[in-house]
């Protein structure tokens, strides 16, 4: 079983580098398992999987347990699979105010799917997360890296409509 | 009215880099700094009264007196893990002015004879992440950091370190956690981070906001400092302003400022037809005021706790007469039990309990005796963990079962809000 | 060295010791599921809850360091009310499943429950569901929603075993312990997370479901399963042996003990025993009182003293080989006495931490009595002497634990060159059963828990144990065997019969019973369950 | 024992005490031939007496909805049992859910004495004194009553459920 779970994802030799990078740029070894965790997500289409958690362990020599544990107590590592665009919507207390909630059950609903979900295509999944730091421009979301602030329902399905 | 000291040259936008930072007063006073006595600037810092910005209020001066004085190797780490529901002035210092937080935290490296330091960004904040790297590059390639910064013969290193989403992670011993590679699990204290932090070795935490102001501490001096705000919250302070009002946004202004006049100045007054019904001071972990209590409430520490809330991280959350606060203390019950890190059992059980009996009271549910629970439970849960988040999860819920008892009890009884009638069942449908 | 008061009794710890310490010296009673005193201070389960006198707020005590005049006290409404509560916060997700669990009888969650607890429920809602019965190795089975997450367990794999297979996943009342998939719990001392987890959340597969708690007996006595001398406690009824738990000791092995000396308790039990005398002559075999049959074989030795032999293994005590060796020494004048050394080339191996490859107990202590009586046998001499017919008759001390004496098949027929192998052991060797060509006399003897004696373990430490109790009645210790075979009787002294229970306290037999099978804290009150 | 010795002539003299005690008996021997209603005693074993439901006689162990054995091992009733007559062997089930049950299960009826503490320590419904009394047997090993006497014995026609619902249970997070 082992095997199995350590042959279904090796990193690219760019991955591999820049993890080999990040565990010589801090103080110990420990603090590049970040780092490396986002340098394995990129590479396993945005989630990850067991056969990661081993493979990181062994090219960073760090038990894999240690790993796991960071892996899953970190939101920003997601445990499933994702969309291409990963639509994450703040419904943390000043985005309820401005209709965050609203926001995102009419994303869902426009979208066709359940949150953390996947759309039968592919190219969106959509969550609720905590506060994004955007309290100023409620509601908002945040698709993959960028900020999307002072939605509406209807601007929100424009943005998302015009992504490939 | 707004005090720009902070945020003079935010409007610009040559203000990101380092030659219009540098045309707008920049780094000249980090010449200044790298000549005084590392102990003189704790001094000037102590003596201007800085107060933490970060949420806790300590004073900046007394922490770094902390230290113990001896020749291992320290670190500065800034926190710019800005996870407090309603808080977005760190992301907005990190993307307008990147060079000023470096500027600050090579002052304050110096001062408290750091060699190291990183600045710890959420993960989320990808943009302010790019920012900062590109500035911090910057400032090496201007020999502002790195070995021997303007011939002082004074050596100092900076990274950029990004987190991965975890609120614990802006707690000091849960951020140095997860510095050094580990779940983000606040420590126990003692010993305090300032004696054993990161790597076991003496570290400084210190917020953006306040790290940046020591910049403007030195280039005036504490007596000049002090002249802004009050004389016991000196200085100015950036207030996130966010929820039902017309203009949300960061401010900057004196501390001891009226937070009527935040909300109608500043924020532009209530949305039209609405009415103002509660406002939270100082980020989801404060206790809430009533409209009533808000009128009278004046932006800085002391007032603040004088009237059972606090200050916090500055993020004024106004909530007005359309909302219902069963629903809002949902939203923060929510909240905190998603972020609290597991590690002490009032905490990690008590914030799921909490979540549960307020989610039960919002589907109709709920039982008369959940109400007391709510209160018994946060009673206890309060202050008897390693860190302050059990005390945040619980004080909002006391302070929202006793201010507003009465939306508690009618939504009980009937089974819908007393606001909004019975809107949860549509969200959740 | 300063001085604190705990409870309102003084007391003096060293510089550094915390108030959980200075708990223990007082041995006052304080709750705390994550300290452990062999692990680091996680100070996570919040109970150990005091108050220290100037302090308003009540302070963990695990994690708190006593200074002097600290006045410390637990035994208030306030901090009650405390601990109260955060049991209730360990008990509101707990599945309350004591029925099935082994725990059960000795979980720290029913202890603390019955002090501070015994209250209604106040929780409404639907209880956090995790996963039951999780395979983590070959040793240990988990049950995450038992689990308090007091994190012994993961830090004993980081900080003792060094192996770091657990660790805590998730995060907030979504936490759970576990293994990463692919990677077992495995390693030699993995059943100690078993004995230091507070609630029934691992348990140890071995053990499982096989006694409740509380009809077992304890008894403390020294491992004999390597040299090393863990002290443990062996757990038993009348039905036999069941588990072997570690006992603290400092000089030797600390709270811990491996997964290997936990297995001793096997071949205790009267399945892998020998429990009659047996001669077995071309074939035939006869069973015989071991004492007669001890007895008979005096008149053999003494006509045939320079051809018997003598082979001791290091399985016995100090006490037993001084008898042994000195009754052949004395009463017959036999020096041929040799030492069975089992897997010869991990003789000396150390893992470093407790594992020794000595697998027996008491080599020192065999080695200081063969030099007492200046006996320099060498192995070689007996292969010799058996095979030049030298020695017609041998007397073997086999080996109680006969898993670690890989070579004992291949001795087994170097001895059967003699004409009389005379075989003084416990554990049943079936290819002893099965010689034909020589006279087997076979003596059951006792095992190390039901005699008394000391081992010296390999650091030189003598170590004293006590009787545990008694599984094959007719069994002789070496010293018996000794005495019998030296032609004299057996005098038990009146003053060392233990006075059965029942007579001091006027208590007929039948209540005696009852009272050992309620024993370990298990209270049952009729009537208020 | 105490003896009663009576004093006086008359009582040495046993007859009329025979015929009195004839009297009685055959007055009652009219009585319950004219008038069978009224008769007290019963044609055992022809006829027998129908105790109240709540009678504790042998004992019954409950099953589950899918038939199988309720009780958890848990051996509560053992421990509790004064007169030691229960004997249970657990063991791992396959089922996660379940996880222990008994694989043996005996009580020792000749010892038991009805007492009806099992019943009281059990926590999961899985251990009755039902209505049944009578424990004919014709070998000791008669009366050592094992899983399949105490469930599934023929007179309980397939096995009793018990009210609680694991199931149900689990839904509600107990």
């Amino acid at each position: 079983m082992l095997e199995t779970a350590k042959s279904t994802f090796q990193l690219s030799a760019e991955g591999l580098a820049e993890v080999k990078k990040e565990l010589a740029r801090y103080e110990i070894k420990d603090s590049a398992i970040i780092p490396a965790l986002y340098v394995a997500q990129k590479e396993n289409k945005g989630f990850i999987t067991t056969a990661v958690i081993h493979h990181l362990g062994q090219v960073m020599d760090i038990p894999v347990s240690k790993i796991n544990e960071v892996f899953k107590f970190y939101t920003m590592f997601n445990q499933v699979p994702v969309g291409k665009h990963h639509v994450q919507v703040c419904t943390n207390i000043s985005c309820a105010l401005e209709g965050g909630r609203e926001l995102t059950n009419h994303i869902c609903h426009e979208l066709g799917v359940k949150l953390g979900e996947v759309t039968a295509d592919g190219r969106f999944s959509v969550s609720r997360v905590e506060c994004l730091g955007s309290c100023g421009t409620a509601p908002m979301m945040q698709v993959n890296t960028k900020y999307y602030e002072s939605l509406t329902p209807e601007s929100a399905m424009n943005i998302l409509r015009g992504m490939k | 009215m707004e005090t720009k000291l902070l945020t003079e040259f935010y409007h610009l936008d040559e203000f990101r880099f380092l030659d219009g930072y540098k045309k707008n007063g920049g780094y000249v006073n980090l010449e200044k700094a790298l000549k005084m006595q590392p102990q003189a600037i704790i001094d000037e810092v102590k003596a201007s009264g800085l107060r933490g910005r970060g949420g806790a209020g300590f004073s900046t001066g007394m922490k770094w007196s902390f230290l113990p004085k001896n020749n291992e190797p320290r670190y500065l780490v800034c926190n710019a893990d800005e996870g407090e529901p309603g808080t977005f002035k760190d992301r907005l210092m990190m993307e307008r002015a990147p060079h000023q937080l470096i500027e600050g935290m090579i002052m304050s490296a110096f001062a408290v004879g750091s060699k190291k330091s990183y600045i710890y960004v959420r993960g989320e904040y990808y943009y302010p992440v790019e920012v900062l790297e590109q500035a911090v590059q910057e400032a090496y390639k201007a020999g502002y950091l790195g070995k021997n910064i303007l011939g002082s013969g004074f050596d100092h290193d900076m990274d950029v370190y990004r987190g991965a989403g975890a609120y614990i992670c802006g707690e000091e011993t849960g951020l140095i956690s997860s510095l050094e590679g580990q779940k983000g699990q606040p420590k126990l204290k003692p010993p305090f981070p300032a004696v054993k932090g990161y790597l076991q070795k003496p570290t400084i935490v210190n917020n953006v906001e306040t790290l940046a102001a020591v910049k403007y501490i030195i280039r005036d001096g504490a007596a000049a400092y002090k002249k802004f705000g009050t004389e016991k919250s000196p200085g100015t302070k950036l207030f996130s302003l966010s929820g039902n009002v017309r203009k949300p946004g960061n401010y900057e202004v004196n501390l001891g400022y009226s937070l009527n006049d935040l909300i109608n100045n500043e924020g532009g007054g209530m949305k039209p037809g609405r009415k103002l019904k509660a406002v939270i001071p100082g980020g989801s972990s404060a206790p809430v005021l009533t409209a009533e209590e808000a009128s009278r409430a004046t932006m800085d520490y002391e007032c603040l706790a004088q009237m059972g809330t606090m200050l916090g991280s500055g993020a004024v959350i106004v909530i007005d007469d359309s909302q219902c606060m069963v629903d809002m203390l949902g939203v923060l019950m929510h909240f905190y039990h998603h972020e609290s890190c597991g590690q002490c059992t009032p905490c990690r059980e008590g914030t799921g309990w909490l979540n549960k009996i307020t989610h039960s009271i919002l589907e109709g549910k709920g039982r008369l005796q959940d109400i007391d629970l709510l209160v018994k439970v946060a009673d206890n849960m309060k202050g008897r963990t390693i860190c302050a988040l059990s005390d945040a999860a619980a004080l909002p819920v006391l302070s929202f079962v006793t201010k507003f008892r009465d939306e508690f009890e009618f939504y009980v009884r009937e089974g819908r809000s007393k606001v909004r009638g019975s809107f949860y069942a549509q969200m959740h449908h | 060295m300063p001085k604190c008061t705990i409870n309102g009794k003084e007391v003096e710890v060293k510089d550094g010791q915390t108030i959980m310490e200075a708990f223990y010296k007082t041995e006052e009673p304080i709750a705390h599921y994550c300290y452990h005193p062999g692990l680091s201070v996680a100070g996570v389960c919040r109970l150990c809850i005091c108050d220290i006198e100037g302090n308003p707020r009540p302070q963990i005590a695990c994690n708190t360091v006593v200074t002097e005049g600290m006045k410390v006290s637990n035994k208030s409404d306030k901090i009650k009310d405390g601990v109260k509560w955060v049991l209730d916060f360990h008990l509101i997700n707990h599945p309350l499943d004591c029925p099935v669990c082994d725990q059960a009888g000795e979980c720290g969650l029913q202890e603390q429950y019955m002090e501070f607890g015994k209250y209604d429920p106040e929780m409404a809602e639907h209880k956090v569901k995790k996963h039951k019965v999780v395979d983590l190795g070959p040793t240990v089975v988990l049950d995450s929603e038992r689990c308090v997450l007091c994190s012994r367990c993961v830090r004993f794999t980081d900080e003792v075993s060094k192996t770091s297979e657990l660790g805590i996943f998730n995060r907030g009342d979504r936490s759970e312990i576990g293994t990463v998939e692919g990677k077992k719990l495995d390693n030699k001392y993995s059943l100690n997370t078993v004995d230091i987890c507070p609630v029934g959340a691992l348990t140890s597969k071995d053990f499982r479901f096989r006694q409740r708690v509380w009809y077992l007996k304890d008894s403390e006595t020294v491992c004999n399963g390597c040299s090393t001398g863990c002290n443990v406690k062996v757990y038993f009824n009348k039905e036999g042996f069941f588990r072997v738990k570690p006992v603290y000791n400092e000089k030797v092995n600390g709270h811990w003990m491996c997964d290997e000396g936990r297995d001793i308790y096997k071949f205790l039990n009267k399945d892998a025993r020998f429990t009659t005398g047996i001669v077995r002559q071309k074939g035939e075999q006869t069973e015989m009182a071991p004492g007669a049959l001890a007895k008979e074989l005096h008149k053999e030795i003494k006509a045939k003293k320079d051809q018997v032999a003598l082979v001791l293994t290091g399985q016995y005590t100090v006490e037993e080989y001084d008898a042994m060796v000195s009754s052949m020494v004395k009463e017959f004048g036999i020096s041929k006495i040799y030492h069975w050394v089992n897997n010869k080339e991990s003789f000396d191996s150390f893992d470093g931490l407790l594992l020794r490859g000595d697998k027996n107990p008491n080599t020192k202590g065999l080695l200081q009595v063969l030099e007492k009586h200046q006996i320099k046998g060498v192995w070689g001499d007996l292969e010799a002497g058996l095979k030049n017919k030298s020695i017609k008759t041998l007397i073997v001390a086999g080996p109680e634990n006969k898993a670690v004496f890989d070579n004992l098949e291949t001795h087994v027929k170097l001895f059967a060159q003699a004409e009389h192998l005379v075989w003084l052991g416990s554990a049943k060797v079936d290819s002893l059963l099965n010689l034909n060509n020589v006279k087997v006399s076979i003596v059951p003897l006792k095992t190390f828990v039901e005699k008394e004696g000391t081992f010296i373990n390999a650091a030189g430490l003598e170590q004293k144990f006590k009787r545990a109790t008694t599984v094959v009645h007719e069994a002789l210790t070496l010293t018996e065997t000794a005495i019998l075979m030296s032609g004299k009787n057996l005098t038990v002294p009146m003053a060392q019969i233990e006075k059965p229970a029942f007579l001091e306290n006027k208590r007929r037999q039948d209540q005696v019973m009852l009272e050992n099978r309620k024993k370990n804290e298990f209270v049952f009150k009729r009537g208020s369950l | 024992m105490s003896v009663v010795q009576k004093a006086g002539a008359a009582s040495k003299w046993y007859l009329p005490g025979i015929l009195t005690g004839l009297g009685i008996t055959f007055k009652h021997m009219i009585k319950n031939i004219v008038s069978k209603k009224q008769m007290v005693t019963l044609n055992y074993p022809e006829e027998k007496y129908e105790y109240s439901s709540r009678f504790k006689g042998n004992h019954i162990l409950t099953v589950k909805k899918d038939g199988n054995i309720r009780c958890t091992a848990c051996m509560l009733c053992a421990t509790n049992c004064p007169a030691e007559c229960i004997k249970i062997t657990a063991d791992e089930n396959p089922d996660p859910k379940v996880e222990k049950f008994p694989i043996s299960y005996e009580i020792d009826i000749l010892r038991c004495v009805f007492c009806g503490y099992c019943e009281d320590a059990c926590p999961v419904d899985a251990i009755r004194l039902g209505p049944e009394w009578q424990t004919p047997g014709l070998s000791g090993a008669n009366f050592t009553y094992d899983i399949n006497h105490l469930a599934y014995r023929p007179s309980l026609k397939g096995g009793i459920q018990s009210h609680v619902d694991d199931e149900e249970r689990h839904k509600e997070g107990i």
